[in-house]
């Protein structure tokens, strides 16, 4: 079973990453990252949202027809999706402010359905919380250092506006790097979050290739082994 | 096959009162704080354009309508907020829109003293170039505070202007229209306050419920 | 006896090659670098020698990380003129970091992360150039004044400090070197409600007026005319883009010209401001971009003049032209694809 | 909140009608798909793919439990026209399923064969004929080169011979190409 | 008269004709050995009529033309049959085919004439088809398609125009204009019978302009014979007009549709040498055993046209051409533009070779293939109006249903495209290998659909047999319940024993049954598999005879 | 009575949500299908048809919803819910009725019609044409031009990949890395309309 949570954590964090490999959820994965804060803001969101429509869809699995199957899980993640919002709207207005209406799109957030009628519809509930918690986290990494990334290119700060997520005191965490730096506008325009996220892809394909390579050599007699046995 | 169609609707209904139900009970129980919060930004914008120690009373809740006005650059009925201090009115803050920006309207907040000086102004939401026209707002540069204090009597009429025109305020760099359309804004604000000061002041005695 | 027999039909090849074609776009491009020289002076010797080492290292990087040949495939020549064309399109104010950002994206991303020479989809240099237009909009507008009307005209360790150290000669500011350029003044003058007949009582933007278009402007334009049309005797261009483009801009802006000759410039201002004649003859025929059926070829063309005018009339950007390369460019394989001709024996079928 | 639960739940109510209504009156049989898959594959039989047979591996691939990528004798062509169908990313030919190799057939060595009748049970599209006791031979045109009469034959008397080139059927190939040009995916 | 048109596309290329007309056409020696193969045209091989150690004689037919599309092969001179095997012969994949060696005896005995020796002009039409039919004429422009099949397939009297093409529009290549320049009344003689085969209305000679004295020659010729529905039209010298369908267009403005033949708008191509080869097997009853070969190019020491035996090994002829010079860097069957390059030069001559041409070794280098740049050049000159460039994207990404959605088969192979890439990429090939890959994966298609059916057919067999068997012993089982019964009622008056063996007896008799039951596949099969399954039962019956006899 | 102005107002719309503000490439609204479903030209042509049909259609019911179900409650609150439940409907009745009537154009759009339920643009819409205060005909406009932008650009992006297919790409840029490149060099372009249509 834990080798089972193990693959769960592996493929959401990494091998199915919902952003880089099923390119799912991208347009509030491209449209909130300005900067790290609003990525880590939106994660969480959608993080939250996962593990529980995960766990609601997965609870009442056995009993929707199939052809109300989506618009019940619809229902359930819109209903989720608005209690969310409205308790940042509460809780953290300035945050809401600034992610808009992608609060409420998180209900059309693909991975979110998709994670719904691919897993949760076919599991039982604590697997579909684990994977709703491990894929919401691969999310949310992406959301974060595609935000991180950009941030610091175009403007040359980190954490900057971190004071909308954790109140007033966060106001000084703002990391500033190089004075006078002048910002590198593409990065945080549109054409920069598609390019940036294109990078990031590359960038896991290349130490997917470089961990192959290596692979490859060593799993040749792993093999043998067990074709032998 | 009837029973099936009414199964499939009961199950549909059942969540989605399930799900309604969750909301509504949400909204009942964050509603206030909703209202609060929003009470809070506005007030903190129309704070950041009046020192603290000038007013008294709660500005967010002071709102007058006023009438659509050229000089105001608005076409729809706009809000003010007037403050006050032991019941006088000290100053005014408009909501005025700036037509002639490079890649469109430029959204401010003025404040004006009732003596007719600039008391601050904020740029609320504009679509200017990245990198150019953007300075006008704050958190770009510090431009924007160049016409605190400034009135129509302090500064002539020719040198409400940019510099380029020959005026009193800086251009950016590359950039003339920006600047050009926000002093032409600030000064047309001040232009309408002159001529409407005494409706506004009127106005303020009888408070107007916000819901307008 | 016995002979080597791995080849197909035909036996036989051109002699020349893909580096001979650039080195003669390279040499009809020289009657035009030489007059942007004489009128905007060193900075465009700067930018072309800053540009073209960059895209010669830059490729050279990528092909040794990419495990390729390197030294024939430098020697096609294509991105010197990649390098050459983004240079010229580049303000000769523009400081060295600017041409290298955009040369460097030019190469990297806009050629070689699609696998180098005849695989990008975009204009390599237009790419370059709406990164750093997009990124570095003040810097974009540092043109100057043609020498010809320029009081100021700097020579050449005025331009070196200037390109290489920011450094601005003494008693001058930014304001009184760079000016906008034609397009871009009269943008702004008709923003400001002014009318184009107005243009003579306004002291700036009637200096820039020369006698057919944009003073200077008119001369370039027509030095890469000629070059152009020498590209078009060799063979080395095809007539449809260069013509689509041209008559559709021309007719475009003849028809609002005709509407309302005080908002919207003459034709012949059109043609020859900014970089038309440089991009109809030398970018917009770029073939690895550009469509390749011959009907897409005056689509694309035409497409590219219709958006130069919709953006220089009506847009954000004083001259659009690497904005409407790029969008048809975007469009090209669309064209391609409903443009096949009727192959033989098929014209009456189809 | 009594009227919200009222609005949603007689809207969800009518919505709901209409999809119970519709999901019957609109019912339809049948996945073209699987057959679209099968059409594509080789025919071979051979269950190289851990499938018992072509049409097995097209309906797990169809409904999604299976790659694309494990049919060795369609190899690379087969892989290309399913990616194409499907939508997806072509891939490389799983090792694990074998190797791509040219096509064969099957040849009996007539001399030895005792006619034992057990290879005819085996191939999987009749590609042998003969009785009891009698040589077995194959008819080389129907016989897709499956190799799955090779192991049930007693005295081994199959051998599975590459199908000849000739003039005819000679392919030419695609020429060498140099690193600048376009490499098939 | 003829109101020119032209296609669109096509070079003009250097001729380099002159250095193989100097001299008349040479006869080649007899070689010791000819080397015949039976696959010299396209459709099917002909039926072998020889065997090993036969002795043959001139103009016997060694090999049959099947049914369908095929040509009878001939011997080219008298001799023995020295071996009929796999041998290496002219063809781009270097492969072996069936060849008869014919070992000559020098004395050039002619078989028997025919029974046919009448004026051809009181022939019926089938008789000249089968004359030329059995004459194993096949074209001789290229294409090596049967000639009598392609003048039988189109209906009668729906022939407005044939046309002769002696446009010979490949540089070098010079053994059609030779012909016409020597032989011009034979070659007039040879159109007069197609003519009347086909009852054409019209009939021009098509020339290119580049050979004054062919024109001249055959205009003479009419002129002499006072033949005034014979026209000779001389074309501008472009490549590639000799194509029959860019012929075709410049002569009668009309383009063949695509897909379509040119009987189709009605008309007919031969090539000249098609027709001379028609004349020889009508007037002289001559198989085509020899044909007109020129061997030129800048690698050879005396270029000249021979006329050479079907079978003569190249390099002999090479010999007699006064062999190579120093720099030889290759050989190529056919002309620059479409010949194929040769892996050596003992490969036999066959029907299909008009020139051997040497090339130098500078002109054999391969300079590297560079990308593609889509500069357009090569649509600019392609005469089919083809993309090459797109072409070419897609053949090498084997993209082949986007390649034939743009006309792939459209592609005559002429080279143009090829020759003006500035990016030197070997499009031609791209185009072939596409070709051949997309007729082997329709075949493999058609394979796996058969496969399928008897693979479903079998499921099915299975199931029902099972069924059957499950029927039968539900049945067997129902009736021992019966007889039990019976049994028990009876048991006293039967002998238990018996019972028992008798039994068995019943058990083994039915699985004797079983076993003797029809081989269970022979259904569905086509008559060439029954065929085949007739041969494979009487090498059953051998081997069973020799079974028993050991 | 639609008056010259109104038209002039509904041209732009239609000409801002086309090309000034893109959905896919300036909004960053529908990427999904965007990435998803542009791999082939014809089936991106159908996911265009698709989408168009839906958001045009689900753009004008989520605007009826919120106008008398919604606003005369004060019930904005469930907008969310409401909207997503009316286009979950939609999509999954055209579904059905298209499966039944017409089995070639199911077969053309089968796959991609479920997939339009959660693409954000059809939300989206609904959304903005609430926050922008749009009238009945507005918000149809609005949807219109909306899926026709995202049409129009799924189409050109799927014409360019099927070029990228045989481009020589870098291995670890192959596939999804690049086609975003692509995107990110379209949008770049887009760019170019920035201040085209000045609201
Ligand atoms: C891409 C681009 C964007 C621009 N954006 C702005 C802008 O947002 N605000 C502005 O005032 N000028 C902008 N400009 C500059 C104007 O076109 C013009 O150059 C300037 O306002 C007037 O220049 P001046 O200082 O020479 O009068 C932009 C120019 C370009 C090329
Ligand atoms: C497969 C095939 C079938 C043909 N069938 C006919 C036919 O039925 N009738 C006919 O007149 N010509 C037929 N032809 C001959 C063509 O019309 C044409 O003359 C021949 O291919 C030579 O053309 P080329 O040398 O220009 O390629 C056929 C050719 C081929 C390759
Ligand atoms: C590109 C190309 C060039 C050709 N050039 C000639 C030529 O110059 N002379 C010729 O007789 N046939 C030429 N052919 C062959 C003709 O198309 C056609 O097959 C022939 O004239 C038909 O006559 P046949 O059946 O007697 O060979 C050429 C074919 C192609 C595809
Ligand atoms: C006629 C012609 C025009 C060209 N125009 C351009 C151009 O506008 N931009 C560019 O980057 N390269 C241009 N090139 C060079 C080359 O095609 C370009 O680098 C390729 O796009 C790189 O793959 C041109 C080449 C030729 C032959
Ligand atoms: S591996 Fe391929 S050929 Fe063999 S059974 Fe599976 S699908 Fe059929
Ligand atoms: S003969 Fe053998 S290899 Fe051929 S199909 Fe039958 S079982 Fe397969
Ligand atoms: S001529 Fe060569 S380089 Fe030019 S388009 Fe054709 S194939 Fe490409
Ligand atoms: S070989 Fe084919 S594609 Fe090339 S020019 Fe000739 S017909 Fe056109
Ligand atoms: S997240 Fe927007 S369409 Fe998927």
């Amino acid at each position: 079973m834990s080798a089972d949570y193990q693959k769960i954590s592996q493929d959401g964090l990494w091998t199915n990453n919902v952003a880089l490999v099923q390119l799912l959820g991208l347009c509030p994965l491209l449209a909130v990252t300005g900067t790290f804060i609003n990525g880590l803001g939106l994660g969480l969101a959608t993080l939250l949202t996962l593990i529980l429509s995960n766990a609601s869809v997965s609870a009442i699995r056995h009993w929707v027809r199939p052809e109300i199957r989506i618009p019940v899980f619809v229902l359930i993640i819109a209903s989720i999706v608005t209690i969310i919002e409205m308790l940042m709207h509460a809780w953290v207005p300035g945050l809401y402010n600034i992610l808009g209406i992608f609060i409420p799109l998180i209900v059309t957030n693909c991975s979110i359905i998709a994670r719904a009628e691919s897993f949760a519809a076919k599991n039982p509930v604590l697997p579909s919380v684990i994977d709703g918690f491990m894929m919401g986290a691969g999310f949310l990494l992406v959301l974060v250092v595609l935000g991180g990334l950009r941030e610091l290119i175009g403007f040359g700060t980190l954490l900057d506006h971190s004071y909308l997520m954790f109140g007033e005191t966060a106001r000084s965490w703002t990391l500033s790097f190089a004075d006078g730096y002048r910002g590198f506008l593409l990065a945080v325009l549109p054409p920069g979050a598609f390019i940036g996220l294109g990078l990031l892809i590359a960038g896991k394909n290349y130490i997917e290739l470089r961990k192959t390579k290596h692979q490859t050599v060593k799993l040749q007699p792993v093999i043998e082994n067990s074709s032998t046995a | 096959m009837n029973r099936q169609v009414l199964i499939t609707a009961l199950v549909l209904t059942l969540f989605a009162a399930i799900g309604g139900g969750l909301v509504s009970y949400t909204e009942q129980s964050t509603a206030s704080q909703i209202r609060v919060n929003d009470k809070m930004m506005l007030l903190h914008s129309l704070k950041s354009l009046l020192p603290a120690q000038r007013y008294d009373n709660d500005l967010a809740s002071s709102a007058i309508s006023i009438a659509p006005h050229q000089l105001l650059g608005t076409t729809k009925t706009s809000r003010a907020y007037s403050a006050t201090k032991n019941t006088d009115t000290v100053a005014f803050i408009f909501n005025v829109i700036a037509n002639n920006g490079y890649n469109g309207k430029i959204y401010l907040l003025i404040g004006v003293y009732t003596d007719g000086s600039i008391a601050g102004v904020r740029v609320v939401r504009h679509k200017e170039t990245p990198g150019l026209g953007d300075a006008i707002d704050e958190n770009r540069s510090s431009w924007i505070l160049n016409f605190n204090q400034h009135s129509l009597s302090s500064l002539t009429e020719k040198q409400w202007k940019v510099k380029r025109d020959g005026g009193y305020f800086d251009q950016f760099t590359g950039a003339t229209i920006t600047p050009r359309a926000v002093v032409n804004a600030v000064h047309n604000t001040l232009l309408y306050y002159q001529q409407h000061k005494a409706v506004l002041l009127q106005a303020t005695t009888k408070p107007v419920s916000p819901k307008e | 006896m016995q002979f080597n027999s791995a080849t197909s039909s035909p036996h036989m090849m051109r002699d020349d090659g893909i580096s001979q074609l650039m080195l003669q776009l390279l040499f009809a491009l020289t009657p035009g670098a030489i007059a942007m020289f004489y009128f905007f002076g060193w900075g465009v010797v700067f930018n072309l020698i800053v540009a073209i080492s960059t895209a010669l290292i830059a490729e050279a990087a990528v092909l040794r990380l990419r495990q390729r040949e390197i030294k024939n495939t430098l020697l096609d020549l294509s991105a010197v003129v990649t390098a050459c064309l983004l240079a010229l399109a580049l303000p000769p104010l523009a400081p060295w970091w600017l041409t290298l950002v955009a040369t460097l994206f030019a190469i990297l991303l806009g050629k070689h992360l699609y696998g180098g020479l005849g695989f990008n989809p975009f204009n390599p240099a237009m790419v370059g150039y709406v990164v750093v237009m997009i990124s570095f909009p003040r810097e974009m507008t540092f043109w100057l004044l043609p020498s010809t009307i320029n009081p100021a005209a700097l020579g050449f360790i005025d331009s070196f400090n200037l390109t290489f150290f920011s450094q601005l000669p003494a008693a001058m500011s930014w304001d009184s070197i760079s000016s906008a350029t034609l397009l871009d003044g009269i943008k702004n003058h008709l923003s400001q409600g002014h009318l184009l007949s107005s243009i003579d009582t306004n002291q700036q933007l009637g200096n820039l007026f020369g006698k057919l278009a944009g003073n200077g402007w008119e001369w370039i334009n027509l030095c890469y005319l000629a070059g152009g049309l020498w590209l078009f005797k060799n063979r080395i261009i095809d007539w449809r883009i260069p013509l689509g483009l041209i008559s559709s801009l021309s007719l475009l802006s003849l028809l609002f010209y005709l509407i309302d000759s005080e908002q919207y410039l003459s034709p012949s201002t059109h043609l020859l401001s900014g970089g038309i004649m440089l991009a109809a003859f030398f970018i917009a025929t770029d073939p690895v971009s550009a469509s390749t059926t011959p009907r897409g070829r005056i689509i694309f063309g035409a497409g590219i003049g219709v958006f130069i005018y919709i953006i220089r009339q009506w847009g954000g950007y004083p001259d659009g032209i690497a904005f409407a390369v790029l969008l048809m460019n975007m469009a090209a394989p669309l064209i391609d694809y409903y443009t096949v001709p009727a192959a033989f024996g098929k014209r009456d079928q189809s | 909140m009594i009227t919200a639960l009222l609005i949603l739940s007689i809207l969800a109510a009518v919505f709901g009608l209409i999809l119970g209504y519709s999901s019957i009156r609109f019912k339809v049989e049948g996945d073209p798909i699987v057959d679209q898959i099968d059409a594509i594959l080789p025919q071979t039989q051979c269950g190289q793919c851990t499938y018992p047979g072509c049409r097995p591996y097209a309906t797990a691939i169809a409904n999604g439990e299976a790659p694309i990528n494990q049919c060795p004798p369609g190899g690379e062509a087969t892989i290309l026209q399913l990616a194409d169908l499907l939508g997806v990313e072509p891939l490389e030919l799983n090792p694990e399923n074998g190797e791509e190799s040219g096509p064969t057939v099957a040849l009996i060595d007539e001399e030895n064969c005792i006619g034992c009748t057990l290879c005819i049970q085996a191939c999987p599209v009749d590609a042998i004929f003969g009785a009891a006791k009698q040589m077995h031979t194959i008819i080389s045109d129907e016989c897709t080169g499956c190799d799955l009469c090779l192991p049930p034959c007693p005295v081994d008397c199959i051998d599975m011979v590459p199908v000849k080139s000739e003039t005819t059927n000679w392919k030419w190939s695609m020429p060498v190409s140099n690193d600048s040009t376009p490499k098939a995916k | 008269m003829f109101q020119l048109s032209h296609f669109k596309g096509g070079l003009v290329l250097d001729g380099h004709k002159k250095i193989s007309t100097s001299s008349a056409i040479k006869p080649a020696i007899l070689p010791a050995r000819l080397t015949v193969p039976l696959q010299q045209h396209i459709g099917h091989t002909p039926e072998l009529l020889v065997q090993l150690g036969d002795q043959v004689l001139k103009g016997q037919c060694i090999a049959k033309a099947t049914d369908g599309i095929s040509a009878s092969i001939h011997a080219p001179s008298s001799g023995r049959v020295s071996a009929i095997d796999e041998q290496a012969v002219a063809h781009p994949s270097g492969l072996k085919a069936l060849c008869v060696t014919i070992e000559t005896d020098g004395k050039e005995q002619w078989c028997e004439p025919s029974a046919l020796k009448q004026n051809y002009r009181d022939s019926s039409n089938q008789q000249l088809l089968n004359i030329i039919s059995d004459a194993g004429i096949v074209g001789l422009g290229g294409a090596t398609f049967p000639t009598a099949i392609k003048l039988q397939s189109c209906e009668p009297a729906t022939i407005n125009t044939l046309i002769i093409n002696g446009a010979e529009c490949e540089p070098y290549i010079s053994c059609d204009d030779m012909l016409m320049r020597e032989r011009a009344k034979d070659i007039v003689l040879g159109i007069q019978i197609l003519q009347q085969v086909l009852a054409a209305k019209q009939t021009v000679i098509v020339v290119e302009d580049n050979k004054p004295q062919a024109i001249q020659s055959l205009q003479q010729a009419l002129q002499k014979q006072a033949i005034d529905n014979i026209d000779v039209i001389t074309i501008p010298t472009r490549y590639p007009t000799g194509g029959e369908k860019q012929l075709i267009k410049v002569v009668t403005g009309k383009e063949v549709p695509a897909n379509g033949l040119p009987a189709d708008i009605g008309i007919l191509c031969q090539n000249v040498a098609t027709a001379y080869s028609v004349y020889r097997a009508v007037y002289l009853d001559q198989p085509l055993i020899s044909r007109i070969v020129t061997v030129t190019g800048d690698a050879i020491n005396e270029p000249a046209n021979f006329e050479v035996l079907i079978g003569t090994p190249m390099n002999e002829l090479i010999a007699q051409a006064g062999g190579y010079t120093a720099n030889i860097g290759g050989l190529v069957m056919g002309g620059p533009m479409m010949g194929f390059s040769l892996p050596n030069d003992t490969l036999p001559v066959t029907k299909a070779c008009n020139c051997l041409l040497t090339r130098v070794t500078e002109d054999t280098r391969q300079i590297p293939a560079q990308a593609c740049i889509r500069c357009g050049e090569c649509a600019e000159v392609c005469p089919a109006n083809l993309l090459p460039q797109q072409l070419y994207w897609y053949s090498s990404s084997k993209n082949f249903d986007r390649a034939q959605d743009l006309h792939l088969f459209d592609c005559i192979e002429c080279g143009c495209c090829s020759a003006v890439c500035p990016s030197h990429i070997p499009l031609v090939q791209y185009y072939r290998f596409a070709k051949t890959e997309i007729w082997a994966q329709e075949k493999e298609r058609k394979k796996s659909d058969n496969a399928r059916q008897r693979h479903e057919f079998r499921e099915a067999r299975i199931a029902r047999e099972k069924a059957e068997r499950d029927e039968k012993l539900r049945l067997k089982k129902e009736l021992l319940a019966k007889k039990k019964i019976e049994e028990e009622g009876q048991q006293a008056a039967v002998d238990p024993k018996k019972a028992v063996i008798e039994a068995a007896l019943a058990r083994v008799k039915a699985k004797k049954d079983n076993t003797t039951e029809k081989p269970k596949n022979t259904d569905n099969l086509t008559p060439q598999q029954q065929q085949k399954i007739a041969e494979a039962d009487q090498r059953r019956q051998q081997k069973d005879n020799k079974d028993e006899a050991t | 009575m639609i008056e010259i102005n109104d038209m002039t107002e509904f041209a732009l719309i239609l000409l801002s949500t086309i090309l000034v503000n893109n959905f896919v490439l300036v909004k960053f609204l529908g990427l999904c299908p965007f990435m998803g479903v542009s791999r082939k030209l014809e089936t991106a042509i159908g996911m265009g048809m698709a989408t168009a049909f839906v958001l045009t259609l689900s753009s004008v019911c989520s605007y009826l919803v919120n106008e008398y179900l919604l606003a005369p409650f004060a019930l904005e609150y469930l907008r969310t819910i409401m909207f997503i439940l009316v286009i979950a409907v939609v999509v999954q009745f055209t579904e059905m009725v298209v499966h039944k009537t017409s089995p070639v154009l199911y077969n053309v759009l089968g796959i991609f019609l479920p997939l339009i339920t959660t693409n954000c643009a059809v939300l989206g819409v609904a959304l903005l044409n609430v926050q922008e205060q749009h009238g009945f005909l507005q918000s149809a406009f609005y949807g219109f031009g909306a899926s026709v932008g995202f049409s129009l650009v799924l189409i050109l992006f799927a014409a360019m990949r099927e070029r990228l297919e045989v481009a020589d790409v870098p291995a670890i840029f192959k596939g999804n890395a690049i086609a975003l490149i692509t995107a990110g060099i379209m949008s770049l372009a887009f760019m170019g309309f920035s201040g085209l249509i000045k609201l």
